[in-house]
């Protein structure tokens, strides 16, 4: 097994928070690719000339060990042996007649290549993080002298914005003049629910005026109570529920209930 | 004449080295010293400086070649309450400043109230209030007062001398207004549709006044109202229209 | 020496006046450039300076005469991610680091999923887990996106649409990368076939792009993942410009 690094405890502790799946691993590999490049790395030749054969024989035998000591492997890592028995026994057997199927030698360069890449990349990690780092290695201006911006409001207006304003503010002003002085009105319908109301107590001539009396207590209410009324009347004479009779202009206005509603039209 | 100009920098920064070998090279310090003025966030002491210059570096001739190295350029090691630091050359204030002119718009409120002081004039706050039916905010005088359209004009002969309001030729000439008797009268405006329905008999536009005389049922304002309109005037700056 | 040194400095600054008077003084123009360029932690754009300097200023010539000017000096002119920033030279990090408040430093399966991330953009996650064998966990690309230095493109017209990541500007500032074509050892991993697509695709070109606009085989993102995004780039604005 390789020995830890000292970076590789750091490691560990960092998983532990962000990778549990990894914790179990072995020696703080990052995977069995990891694991199989680190194997490649003690074979001390170039990772072109790697033997794939003793490499996933040493493979093999690492996880043998490890699980011989009883330490739990991730998945990945049975995965990848298992992967390399097959490929073993394809590079040991004499390769069959060419089929769909790719050689053992493609598989077994596939795999190298894929080595060769984590290892490339690992390799430009490192020089990323060699680089000169802002704020580690090279620094920006510590007390940026801030651009002082003068703001200068320039407002915007139209003259058809001011004269729409203007007149709106002042076609309120009327507008709610004239609903102030709406006065109360007695509605033809309020009419004509009392007078049916009425209708039902009475069997002789009456004065309509009479009717109204309860209604005129307020002065101001008097001629929109005597419209609605007279209105509401004739609704209910047309209807053939009422009779009314007026002696001359301006005279009194009589009405009585119909009792039966045959006798309209009188 | 660039090469020149890096060669002699260059040059500078390594005098010393051969003559005296114990003594750190001078311009190496200048480089360090260079590097920690620039990235400090607050100006460094002269024994803060030596502290983190190598052994031996002679702190106040750095700084003194530091100073005179800059002094032409556009950033200059100056001294700032008994510290150093580095700073855009004073004369150069001017590029990192920059006027921005902010195009903003008067707020509803606003627009209504100008309209009432354009027809109205001399008009009071009481009576801007009245036609409007709602308060008048302080702010809202305030950017009216800001935008230079509208002015203190006097002060009402009446209880309690309320200012009078009246707008002013910012005004005229923002709105292409040639004299503000030009603003239309009722009967334009009922034309021009701003004005819909039945308009009430007794409804009137009236003639508005913006001349520097006073009406006869005006004072002048008092000197001692001439502090608090430049205090309005300097809060109006600030606020920002709602 | 010193005087020299200051001499020529100002000689150096006054050049090209004499010979065409029309033209904005090029040692003033390179001294509003340093004051702003000094003043300012974020770097600018050729074209801000520009707008900034003299009428008629020669922006190329007073950038490359400034970086020559201060290539030994303590403080540097350098392009990064496109636009220019004095910053510290990178030799004297060892003065500077101890001002460094604890970097909080990238775990190893950062810095390589970052590199794979840098040199494979636009990559997904499975593409990311194929070079490394190995699973990538979400703590990982969360810790990524949180430095601001990767982000999140679009996503991959293939099965599963995954999301593609690649960097931003802050990872090309922070790593002191003009462009992306600058990352070290870049041309080995692409003459090595390394940066071939993985996955089969008629699109996929050997090269890392951070270009604003997708490749041919990316979708935008959806408006649901745009606000993770959208986060993650106000941090990393925020990050760069202080």
């Amino acid at each position: 097994m390789a020995n830890p690094l000292p970076f590789e405890e750091v490691e560990l502790n960092e998983r532990g928070e962000s990778e549990p799946a990894l914790l179990v691993d072995v020696d703080g590999f990052e995977g069995p690719l990891d694991l199989l490049l680190e194997l490649a790395r003690r074979q001390k030749v170039d990772l072109h000339r790697i033997s794939i054969l003793a490499l996933a024989e040493q493979y093999i035998a690492f996880i043998e060990a490890a699980r011989r000591m009883r330490l739990e492997l991730a998945a990945d890592y049975l995965v990848m042996a298992a992967w390399l028995a097959y490929l073993k026994s394809r590079l040991l057997l004499p390769e069959p007649p060419k089929g769909e199927e790719p050689s053992a030698e493609e598989l077994a360069s596939a795999l190298a290549l894929r080595l060769r890449r984590l290892e490339a990349i690992r390799e430009a990690a490192k020089k990323m993080g060699e680089r000169a780092w802002l704020g580690r290695d090279v620094f920006a201006r510590g007390a940026p002298e801030p651009v002082i911006v003068n703001r200068d409001a320039r407002y915007e207006a139209s003259l058809y914005d001011l004269l729409k304003a203007y007149a709106q503010q002042r076609q309120i002003k009327f507008n709610a003049r004239v609903s102030l002085h709406k006065r109360t009105v007695w509605s033809l319908l309020d009419a004509r629910e009392a007078l049916e109301r009425l209708v039902g107590h009475l069997n002789d001539w009456v004065t309509l005026d009479t009717y109204l009396m309860e209604y005129m207590v307020e002065p101001s209410m008097r001629p929109t109570v005597l419209a609605s009324a007279l209105s509401a009347t004739l609704e209910m004479v047309r209807e053939g529920k009422l009779t009314v009779r007026q002696d001359e202009a301006f005279a009194p206005v009589w009405v009585k209930p119909v009792a039966d509603p045959a006798e309209a039209g009188a | 004449m660039q090469e020149e100009a890096s060669e002699m920098m260059e040059g500078e920064a390594h005098e010393g080295s051969p003559e005296v070998s114990h003594v750190p090279d001078h311009g190496e310090a200048m480089r360090i010293a260079e590097a920690l003025l620039f990235a400090s966030a607050a100006p460094l002491s002269t024994e803060e400086l030596g502290g983190r210059l190598p052994e031996g570096a002679d702190v106040e001739k750095i700084l003194l070649d530091l100073t005179e190295l800059y002094a032409p350029r556009g950033v200059n090691l100056v001294r700032v309450a008994g510290k150093w630091a580095f700073r855009t050359a004073s004369d150069l204030s001017f590029v990192l400043a920059r006027d921005v002119v902010e195009q903003r718009r008067l707020s509803r409120a606003a627009m209504e109230t100008l309209a009432i002081i354009a027809y109205h004039q001399p008009v009071t706050r009481a009576e801007i209030e009245e036609i409007r039916g709602v308060a008048t905010s302080k702010g809202t005088l305030d950017t009216l007062l800001e935008t230079g359209w509208i002015r203190l004009r006097g002060r009402r002969k009446a209880p309690g001398r309320p200012v009078t309001y009246g707008t002013t030729p910012a005004f005229l000439e923002h709105f292409g207004l040639d004299v503000i008797e030009d603003l239309p009268g009722l009967e334009e405006l009922k034309g021009a549709g701003f004005l819909e329905g039945r308009v009430p008999s007794d409804f009137s536009v009236p003639t508005p006044s913006d001349a520097e005389t006073l009406r006869e049922d005006e004072d002048p304002l008092e000197d001692d109202l001439l502090h608090p309109l430049d205090m309005h005037q300097t809060e109006a700056t600030e606020a920002t229209e709602e």
